[in-house]
């Protein structure tokens, strides 16, 4: 069942005829059923060579300050929210080291199919702030006008998916997506992101089981954070880990510290690496910890007492790498600072311009259901045209 | 009697069920030691503990599949999706098997169990956080389908959807969760499955409605009243099979017909209750039925309350009735 | 002109525009080799190969749930789905995700590909492989839904479906695969969506009717005509959006509407048709308008043919109406 | 994430705070991601003492018995099939020890979820012969009322569910049959069939998924014949094995010489066993091969030249369990012709029986889509029954 290639004119030797045993089928160095955990970056803030991804310093300090950049948003949505100034916020607070790590690893011509926790991963391909706060607003200005809720953006521009709340969904979207430019002979990869409670959907076992037999150009991120709201993993799988499900599917996999970001970058390059060689795709499971509630709607003591996340709080992502940044760049509190004061004023204004613009307009609503509006979609739009406006219009 | 919201209410007979019967269990994702994201099924974890409320893995297919599976062995299952607007994964085991058991089996092997899960806007959940999926559960044969507008019937309703032998769509109207509060009895009632309940009589209009809408249509009544319409207006609560006496008696009288609901309108229970009336009651009619509801579009986020069939666009729907 | 059947006309569609235009691929569960089990897709594999005719893995699910991403990437992807019945598994991805995408990302994701899928009865099927399941899709926004009655229609139509900007599903009535047959035109030509057809002109009563049941209702219509009573049969062709003037222009002038399909009755597309001619034609109507369509039971397999509204059930209906 | 008993009073260490390499779980015995086969029956009819089932001789000749009355139905139901006299058939033709050698280690109270192949399952379990052949007939005796397809039977006195053709939907029912069973302290197991291509379905991933988190008693009893319709194994999945699938869910699985009585006996008696001792699910991937067409409505000819079966037909369960009984009991020819005669007989009397039943009542149409008719189907059957009959009533 290796050989992803489909002959059409031999009997296939699946069910061995011989019922011999057959002979083991090499691994690939990354597929492992085990529960090794790649790691990168030491508790003292040095790196273990044996996977380190060699950033340049550069590198490593915009991906600290695109980590950095994203906690501060997600502390100021939640602030937003709870004015009730935006309805809804979910973040990745924790998650930073896992998010930033892989979408790093993406060149341009990949393509991003995300989850709903990776506004990170949209930034750093070049979503404009503003255009993501307009997203939070729902405003008219939100290229989706406003017809979904916050967080659920789309980038078309910098190769980035469309967010929507359905869990797994995207997944198989994403193989279908790299299938498409493998048949083309596009040379691209495509990272799809999802969590660990995606991986008991249909979608996730439709997903792999089409990206091993036919060998798709396509890195699966599960970011396993511990949790699915309330549930924890163990309620989830019965597996050893979620990486030896690539077994399952003969698609390679790998178990990274998912709040080590250069662990997280080396098996991110790695994969994406392996898809553009034509050698399929790769299963990665990053360990991390959701340290917020599940979103700004969760309250999650009812179900974790706040002392679980301590040992969690001691590998928080951005701490363990302004060690890394410490111990070889020197890096300074007044260096935090500065950035903490951009990010600051960046945020501000982006969300003082898009607080003020309108709500989307009537028409928007009949829009895009089809290309074109069919007849009753017009007489739709034009009854509530010439109705009366409902109280709280556009939200208001 | 006790003043409860609809949460509580519902909480209270699913409690009051598992206390009197030792088969009934709830499943489904974070039902649990957290109660459900509503916290409909808060403390049954506590006092029946994990054997009988059950967080399940993240499928909506697994859920209802091993759901049917423990009905056929005899116990009575409650699964909780989480949004009706996540059903559809379980789609293919509810509408290819729950469905279907009785009847492939010669009755053999019926399958019971009630599928509960929060319907509706009301919440700014935008598309996938907000639909109202009936008419795709009322289509497929063998499939009961349940929607309360308040405490007293969402407590006496699903006592009656638990006990009913057929298996039963039970959707909650989230919007009045918390908003919709009222006196609900103390311990064992039903209210049962197949009746329709006449909220408001009057002679002009029939207004049949179901849920949270019901509270937008008495509004509009009331609006028309001040006007001189007197609207007959019909709280549905079985969605199906419906009450079908109760509306054509109403049509009869008052020759004239609004249904109102959340869903899309094409191909909705609205077009259904439109060409029942028809077959029933056309020599009555004295204007075209109106159905007043949801846009053929996806629930929208911001224009929530435009897309929604508030009592702002069903007043002008009776005044333009009455006066045709 | 070449006389063809169904099947081949389908086949000859699919293999002009593969020719055609590059980025249409087919997948699906036994499409390559084989062939299809209807052969619809036979040949195919031989001409265009393995990267264009693709035999999936037995999921439903993955195979729009991939297709999709396929649609998102710029190619035109045709999955086929065996029998209509087996739809379900995939009803998560093509109503929260295929419907939705052009919606929820304000234009910027069109998916853009055909669903076909075998559909209906007369194959002696039984449960799970004669359903009609358009009603539980043209109810989703997004959706475009399509089902010829010919040869000539079907390859017109599927030549329209492709290159409609909108995702379609494209149902091929089964019984008449090969039954119906006819002379379809050579090379590029189409038939426009969202157009129906009217078969045979009449001015006592109007027929709506599509797919396989169109000729019963011929059948029908010709044993009234016998009687002196002429019907007026419409093709629907397009299901959804449908082409509503035809059908109200030819109303208005009837006042009498009879629409017929195989689908359960309760919440079919007969009960929308039945409350837009409402809409559209109220003082037009002379009787109540009446639906024919399969009953509100899982579709049975010895009693097919007594399930099926087919032309011994039609006929009185029309004569009952006349007489209205 | 192998802990299935659910503690919710302390952090889950799935995502280990520490991030070391956790200790390797222990495997069960059966319990392999590799790619033996176990094997009982060797090619001269003797028997490997390491996993033979201990079976007495006159257990071995009642299911030779049961093989050969399978396949000579399969050859008659095909025949009336090509006459026009039933509308359907699918059978086993070359599947008989897995089917048969995995009831036959069903205890009474255990049960069964079939797929479509198993009526060989179902009359082991005791179904009546007349019963099934009336269901092909789909007559006015059939016990569903000819409202399914041949070969879609129930058997509830013989704890055997409901056969519908949706694949894979039987799979995730059964799981929570077993389920129900464990909730209820009730000790019995519960053995569910389905074929290579169900390990595709959203069902085969849900109830694995399920089985393992919730420590199930089932018996997940794969057929991996070769074949999806015209798909081969090698297009179903790229893994290793069916088998290794089970790595996935924490579900202990083995892989069996599916032509070999002896084999499967000896796998489904141990994994009933394990379910019984509470020890829950277990995998079994036979392998074996459909030697017919996938099912009457099926020509094999356009996707697999005969030569393929050659081998197989070497693998003839029932030739290679008649070596056996030749090498241990001095089976004769005669004796197999005694049950050809006996078994022709009973069928043909059946058959005669079947036929002349009248179709089933108008009536009968409306019962059961719920537990009592509510008005609408009322008026609809009144409608039906006043009205005139169709050509070809009944079917006929
Ligand atoms: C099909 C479906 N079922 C249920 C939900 C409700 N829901 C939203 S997020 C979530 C948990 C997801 O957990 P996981 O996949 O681990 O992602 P995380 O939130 O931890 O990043 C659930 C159950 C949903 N969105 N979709
Ligand atoms: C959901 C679904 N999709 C498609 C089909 C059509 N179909 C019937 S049997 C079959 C192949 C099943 O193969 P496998 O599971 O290996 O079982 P086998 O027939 O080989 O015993 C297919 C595709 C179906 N019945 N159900
Ligand atoms: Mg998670
Ligand atoms: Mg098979």
């Amino acid at each position: 069942m290796s050989t992803a290639t489909y002959s059409t004119d031999r009997p296939p030797n699946v069910s061995g005829a011989s019922l011999e045993p057959q002979a083991a089928v090499a691994r690939h160095p990354l597929d492992t059923c085990a529960d090794d955990v790649i790691k990168v970056l030491r508790d003292d803030g040095s790196l273990d060579p044996a996977h380190d991804p060699k950033l340049a310093p550069s590198e490593v300090i915009a991906l600290y300050r695109a980590m950095v950049r994203v906690r501060q948003l997600d502390e100021r949505l939640v602030a937003l929210q709870r004015q009730g100034r935006i309805g809804f916020h979910i973040g990745s607070l924790g998650e930073e080291a896992a998010v930033l790590g892989s979408v790093s690893a993406t060149r341009p011509q990949d393509w991003v199919f995300p989850c709903y926790r990776e506004f990170g991963a949209a930034l750093w391909r070049g979503l404009p702030l503003q255009r993501y706060i307009d997203n939070m607003f729902g405003n008219a200005n939100d290229t989706v006008k406003g017809r979904q809720m916050p967080d659920h953006y789309t980038y078309r521009e910098g190769h980035f998916g469309s967010v929507s709340s359905p869990i797994g969904t995207q997944i198989t979207q994403a193989v279908g997506f790299a299938w498409a430019a493998k048949l083309r002979r596009d040379e691209l990869a495509t990272l799809v992101y999802f969590g660990d409670g995606a991986t008991s959907s249909s979608d996730f076992h439709s997903a792999l089981n089409f990206a091993g037999v036919f060998k798709v150009p396509v890195v699966f991120f599960c970011r396993n954070n511990g949790w699915a709201i309330s549930v924890p993993t163990e309620r989830q799988t019965s597996s050893n880990t979620f990486a030896c499900k690539g077994v399952a599917y003969g698609v390679p996999a790998v178990r990274v510290d998912g709040n080590d970001l250069f662990a997280v970058v080396k098996v991110a390059r790695d994969a994406i690496a392996r898809a553009a060689r034509g050698e399929g795709a790769t299963l990665i499971e990053a360990m991390t910890y959701r340290l917020s509630g599940h979103s700004t709607s969760d309250d999650p003591k009812a179900y974790r007492p706040d002392a679980w996340l301590d040992p969690w709080r001691r590998l928080d992502p951005i701490e363990r790498l302004r060690r890394h940044l410490e111990r070889t760049q020197g890096w300074t509190e007044a260096q935090d600072r500065e950035i903490e004061v951009a990010v600051d004023a960046e945020v501000k204004a982006c969300i003082a311009v898009s607080e003020k613009v309108a709500p989307p307009s009537l028409d928007s609503m009949f829009e895009d259901v089809y290309a074109e509006p069919p007849w009753h979609l017009v007489e739709q739009r034009e009854q509530l045209k010439a109705g009366p406006r409902p109280k709280g219009h556009g939200g208001r | 009697m006790p003043q409860m919201n609809m949460v509580q209410a519902i909480n209270d007979a699913l409690r009051h069920e598992m206390r009197r019967d030792s088969r009934v269990v709830v499943l489904g994702e974070d039902v649990g030691k957290v109660g459900g994201v509503f916290r409909v099924t808060q403390g049954l974890f506590d006092e029946f503990g994990d054997d009988r409320v059950i967080d399940t893995p993240l499928s909506e297919n697994g859920i209802v599949g091993a759901a049917i599976g423990m009905a056929l062995y005899g116990l009575v299952p409650i699964p909780e999706i989480q949004f009706a607007d996540f059903i559809y994964p379980a789609y293919d085991q509810i509408v290819s098997e729950l469905a279907k058991y009785r009847y492939r089996s010669g009755g053999e092997y019926p399958s019971k169990l009630v599928i509960r899960t929060p319907v509706g806007g009301g919440i700014r959940g935008g598309h996938y956080h907000s639909q109202s999926p009936e008419a795709q559960f009322i289509h497929v044969p063998g499939l009961k389908v349940v929607c309360p507008s308040n405490p007293a019937d969402a407590k006496g309703l699903l006592l009656s959807s638990i006990r009913d032998p057929d298996p039963v769509l039970f959707f909650e109207p989230k919007r009045i969760y918390r908003a919709a509060k009222g006196d609900v009895p103390d311990g064992d009632y039903t209210v049962p499955l197949g009746q329709a309940k006449v909220v408001r009589p009057g002679w002009h209009v029939t207004l049949v409605v179901w849920g949270a809408m019901l509270y937008e249509a008495l509004d509009a009544a009331n609006q028309a009243a001040a006007q001189g319409i007197e609207c007959e207006v019909i709280d549905l609560r079985t969605l199906w099979p419906l009450d079908i006496d109760t509306v054509i008696e109403s049509v009869k009288r008052t020759g004239r017909f609004i249904v109102v609901h959340e869903a899309p309108k094409s191909c909705g229970l609205g077009a259904e209750l439109v060409a029942l009336v028809n077959e029933k009651a056309f020599l009555h009619l004295e204007a075209p039925p109106l159905r007043i509801t949801g846009f053929d579009t996806p629930f929208p986020y911001t224009l929530e309350n435009e897309y929604l069939p508030l009592s702002h666009r069903i007043l002008p729907a009776i005044l333009e009735m009455a006066r045709y």
